[in-house]
């Protein structure tokens, strides 16, 4: 055997010696393509697994956990939820409208494998800055791939991010979150059992798009253009339409109980749905190759296993149920055929023709139970110490602070506006509030509950970027805020590790404090994780991302007989702040924007978090506030900036003494309007939480205006807010 | 008043479940009438709902013309059976020649999700009639090629029999005399773009869209 | 015999492009002076059988009007050519 | 002087294209037999004013490598004419 082969296919001299000690021989090329692509950074998890096990995963809700397709909880009334995130940074920069639609359809795959139907996606972004051509050119294509796929597909998407940065410049993030719903009774984990069961091939035929795409776009960061440049072929298209009559058919083939199992083609194609799904059933399969319908000529076998074409699925059937899983894939337009058969002997044989020529044999779980572990070195950054004493506050403040406030406000709606948020009449709150929140029915006779769930996701690498322990910590402590705007007790969570170079010990570092932030927050607030995406080599030319953990956390809403209050308020009523005292300036967007990107941040006060939340989500459900707004992103300037863009009603605000207060995003904060026929029965409720408080204004006029500071008309800070986006992108990209 | 209103389904269309779930609360009994089928089932009504009938890749609408639902609903049409087309829906009508005109990409070749505001042109359709002239309705729009176009004779054949039912009071996407809605000649036949059924429940932010699908039952009442 | 065939698919003259006038509008936005009157069309290129080249036309015209334009806003045209 | 300038934009050799399987299938049931091999592209028209036909070809094949197309899964055919 060509003794670099398995070097030019991603595999370390110590790697194959695993190997060859597994087999007791050589592999084959077949063999060791199928290892390479199993064993790769984005199947295997070999850099991060060790990290991962530090987070809690157990709920009393919890009805599967991190490890399957997707992880599902109980909610009640029968129903389960499914839900997963996952990261498609890499094709994205490549081919972003691809790219992105790609990720969309990966992870709508991942849910109905669970026997649940799709019914929102969240798609939390991050791009290099608006004024960087190519940056623009990636934005705009992403946001229209996931526009092109999701609303064809049919999945609305309800939520998300969009963030502009520096450190997004050569490696953009897109992450795709989705939530399915199913009757609890009907969850399916993707296995192979029963031997003489068949493995059945659904939906699009198998080219070589994609060929080692997990190993070659995922595990590597980005070099030159000649360097990009090789990895076109991995380019993959995406067919939503496919993708929906997949759906439909996988759907209804569960609801007929016509499969014991089922497993969705996403990276590493064949070979990780065939051996996953009979090392999870602990047995053996024999895969046909010639049997799978091929778009090429001329493929070789480890091309037809390793190939990531997209709106695949696989079926584990029982034989006498083929006809009619054959009638329904018909109904569907769905392509299907026996590829595989299920046998005792725990080996991955592939052959060609079932009776024929045996061409690779490895033991089925030793693609992934004996995927290499790595604890790769970890070391903090030299500079820690130097940097805490670097802090924000000294900077000096703004000339014209409204001008800073100006450049901070950026709608969405431009990404927004093209995503369907509505279909299945389910979106109370879409896109642009605190957080999501939808109507919760029943899967199978539609029926209202009159309860409701809620969706969030967030990230902030400016935190992360200070302190990635407290960073990740902070942000699930927002996740939780978020939920609890819109009166919802978060449930479940599921994130998507977004960081660097795991070679890279300060990487490794960041990665392992970021595991143990989340999990301080998940134990906090007693909030299970249930699923998540490790996105590593997310560099260019060297440089690493900003560490970017991106969270989503589902809450339920106990009535939702009347929409949650949303960022708005009436004239006359009062404002007032909840929470601790602003704090510091460290990693907030005001002083990014001035180019500072050091400093320190305080460990969040957990006790104290949970109680403004208990509070807020009290205040909400006793419906004791016109609207509210967790301070994030822009601090209390910007969050009652949108108040009254929203509401297009002004302020004046008195408190508020200078830029510190005014741009600082210190945490556990919220801000609300109230009745002044209310105020004396909020500032109780405060008080029994033992939340601190503080009136801060009065809503009226037209006029922004914080005592001191700035005066502004609403409608000027509107006209910024609408069209910050849109004057960037809406004149056409390039590619620079 | 209990009409059995058909809802068709292609394999791409999204909206169904939507539109049954509108009508049922409307007091209607909605049924699924699958594409490939032609029996209709003896249905008072039939409602082509939104999605992407067949992936509509090339246009929309340009395969599902050809199924054989149309072809019976395209008889059912001729007979004076009330048939409402929703978005997809609409573009499926033009393509199937019960409509006049087309549906081309949204100037600003970007899909568009957001609430608008409808005026009432006509109240003489089967989906219009318990409306006022005039009328302000706020319905959601939802469409990547929802802009109506035909040719200037086509326009002035729609504006002199009255066919505009219903336009936008600020155009979203570029159609031809802001039109969100149009009927037929014979007025039993009508097509939106707007998706009414987004718009008939107050948790979903506004409930303009039930008169609008209260005419139509009724339409279908009145054709029995 | 089989034929190689071109359909162009253009919009009819008189007809708004909403994606010609969006590309003409970014290629000044984006700098690139001089360049008017953009109009889009599809381009649907595939292989046909048929006895000669007369029946390989009649079929994709056939093609063309009953599925491939849209007549009321689109026209086609057809080129057709010996897989050499 | 103006010319006349066609890109073809189509989708690289190898890579899927399910606007063609689709309508490649559609053929299939609607009855026309040996259509194969569905590919579609982008037709786009328009005119460019430049000094001479190398220098319209050069505004055109920057305008396709940096706006119209992504060379990595589209390529460009370009034909320039004098307006005549
Ligand atoms: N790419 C996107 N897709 C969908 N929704 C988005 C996107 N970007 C932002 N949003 C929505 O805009 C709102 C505000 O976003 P963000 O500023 O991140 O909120 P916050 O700071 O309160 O977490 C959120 O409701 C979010 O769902
Ligand atoms: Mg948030």
């Amino acid at each position: 055997m060509d003794d670099q082969l398995h070097r030019s296919l991603g595999l370390t001299d110590d790697e194959l010696a695993k190997i060859i000690e597994i087999l007791g021989r050589d592999p084959n090329h077949l063999e060791l393509a199928m290892y390479s692509v199993m064993w790769s950074e984005h199947c295997s998890y070999k850099s991060s697994r060790i990290h991962l096990k530090r987070l809690p995963t157990e709920g009393k809700n919890v009805l599967v956990g991190p490890g399957e397709n997707a992880g599902v909880i109980d909610v009640g009334d029968g129903i389960a939820i499914a839900l997963r995130i996952e990261s498609h940074n890499h094709p994205s920069y490549i081919e972003p409208y691809q790219g992105a639609a790609t990720g969309v359809g990966g992870i709508i795959r991942d849910i109905f494998t669970m026997g649940a139907r799709p019914i929102a996606i969240m798609d939390p972004l991050r791009f290099g800055p608006l004024e960087d051509a190519r940056s623009r050119w990636v934005a705009e294509g992403v946001v229209s791939g996931i526009s092109g796929y999701g609303n064809s597909v049919g999945v609305p998407n309800v939520g998300g991010e969009i963030v502009f940065d520096e450190t997004y410049k050569g490696n953009p993030l897109v992450n795709v979150l989705c939530v399915g719903i199913l009757p609890k009774e009907r969850l399916v984990l993707g296995q192979a059992s029963g031997i003489g069961n068949l493995a059945v091939l659904l939906g699009s035929t198998t080219g070589r798009d994609g060929i080692g795409g997990v190993s070659v776009l995922a595990s590597a960061g980005f070099g030159d253009e000649e360097e990009d440049a090789e990895k076109r072929p991995s380019v993959q298209v995406g067919d939503p339409f496919e993708e929906k009559r997949l759906i439909e058919a996988c759907l209804e083939l569960l609801d007929e109980g016509l499969v014991v199992g089922i497993q969705d083609l996403g990276g590493a194609g064949l070979a990780c749905a065939a051996s996953e799904t009979a090392s999870r059933g602990g047995v053996g399969m024999d895969f046909n190759v010639s049997a799978v319908p091929q778009r090429e000529s001329g493929m070789q076998p480890f091309e037809i296993m390793t190939s990531e074409s997209q709106e695949r699925m696989l079926a584990i059937v029982e034989p006498e149920n083929l006809e009619q899983v054959f009638a329904i894939c018909n109904k569907w337009e769905i392509r299907s055929s026996v590829v595989g058969k299920v046998t005792p002997s725990g080996a991955l044989r592939i052959v060609d023709d079932f009776d024929g020529e045996v061409l690779g044999e490895v033991p089925a779980a030793s693609l992934h139970e004996d995927a290499p572990l790595y604890e790769r070195p970890i070391s903090e950054p030299d500079d820690m110490d130097t940097a805490i004493t670097d802090q924000a506050t000294t900077l000096s403040g703004p000339e014209k602070i409204e001008d800073d406030l100006f450049d901070l406000l950026m709608s969405p709606q431009w990404a927004t506006s093209q995503y369907d948020s509505q279909l299945f009449l389910n979106t109370v709150v879409g896109p642009g509030s605190n957080a999501a929140v939808l109507r919760l029915k029943h899967p199978t006779s539609g029926e209202d509950t009159g309860r409701g769930m809620a969706l969030t996701t967030d990230g902030n690498h400016r935190w992360c970027a200070i302190n990635p322990r407290i960073g990740s910590a902070m942000t699930v402590a927002e996740s939780v805020l978020n939920l609890a705007c819109v009166g919802a007790v978060p449930q479940a969570l599921v994130n998507c590790l977004n960081f660097g170079n795991p070679e890279n010990p300060v990487v490794m570092w960041q990665l392992s404090e970021a595991v143990d932030g989340m999990a301080e927050a998940c134990n906090a607030f007693d909030l299970p994780v249930v699923g998540g995406n490790v996105s590593l080599y997310n560099e260019s030319q060297g440089t690493n991302i900003d560490p970017t953990p991106i969270v989503g956390v589902i809450g339920l809403i106990n009535d939702l007989s009347k929409a949650p209050p949303g960022l708005t308020w009436n004239d006359g009523d009062r404002i007032i702040l909840l929470g601790p005292e602003a704090n510091g300036l460290n990693g907030s967007a005001w002083a990014f924007m001035k180019g500072h990107r050091r400093g320190s941040l305080d460990p969040i006060d957990f006790d104290l978090h949970k109680r403004v939340c208990a509070l807020t989500r009290d205040l909400v459900t006793k419906e004791l506030v016109t609207g509210l707004h967790d301070i994030s992103t822009g601090g209390l300037g910007v969050s009652a900036a949108e108040m009254a863009i929203n509401s297009g009603v002004g302020c004046t605000l008195a408190r508020t003494p200078d830029h510190i207060a005014f741009f600082s995003e210190s945490p556990s904060r919220v801000i609300l309007a109230v009745n002044p026929e209310l105020l004396t029965e909020v500032e109780q409720l405060a008080a029994e939480y033992d939340v601190p408080h503080e009136r801060i204004g009065l809503a009226h006029g037209e006029i922004f205006t914080v005592k001191n500071l700035l005066t502004v008309p609403v409608k000027d800070l509107q006209e910024k807010w609408d069209n910050r986006l849109s004057d960037a992108l809406d004149g056409g990209t390039t590619q620079g | 008043m209990n009409q059995n209103i058909g809802v068709v389904v292609f394999p791409g269309s999204n909206c169904e479940k939507d539109a049954m779930e509108a009508l049922a609360d409307l007091g209607a009994t909605p049924l699924l009438l699958w594409h490939a089928d032609s029996d209709l089932q003896g249905v008072d009504a039939v409602v082509i709902p939104g999605g992407f009938a067949h992936g509509d890749y090339l246009r929309p609408g340009a395969i599902a013309r050809f199924s054989p639902a149309m072809e019976a609903i395209i008889d059912f049409a001729h007979n004076g059976g009330p048939v409402l087309g929703i978005c997809n829906g609409f573009q499926v009508l033009t393509e199937a020649g019960l409509l006049p005109g087309a549906l081309q990409k949204n100037a600003g070749l970007k899909f568009l999700c957001k609430e608008v505001e409808l005026q009432v042109e006509s109240t003489n359709s089967v989906l219009t009639n318990m409306t006022s002239k005039g009328q302000t309705l706020r319905i959601p729009i939802n469409h990547f090629e929802g802009n109506f176009t035909c040719t200037d004779e086509t326009l002035i054949e729609l504006q002199s029999q009255d066919q505009i039912i219903l336009t936008y009071r600020e155009n979203p996407n570029g159609s031809m005399a802001n039109i969100a809605g149009i009927c037929n000649t014979t007025r039993n036949v009508v097509g939106l773009m707007p998706h009414p059924e987004r718009a008939c429940h107050t948790l979903l932010g506004s409930t303009d869209g039930r008169i609008l699908l209260e005419s139509f039952i009724q339409g279908a009442h009145a054709a029995v | 015999m089989v034929y190689d065939a071109c359909v162009e698919v253009k919009l009819r003259e008189g007809i708004a492009d909403p994606q010609g006038s969006t590309i003409e509008k970014a290629t000044d936005n984006l700098g690139f002076a001089g360049i008017t009157n953009v109009r889009v069309g599809k381009c649907i290129r595939f292989q046909v059988e048929a006895g000669d080249e007369e029946e390989a036309k009649n079929i994709v015209s056939e093609l063309c009007d009953r599925f491939l334009t849209n007549p009321v806003i689109e026209e086609a045209v057809i080129e057709i050519q010996v897989v050499g």
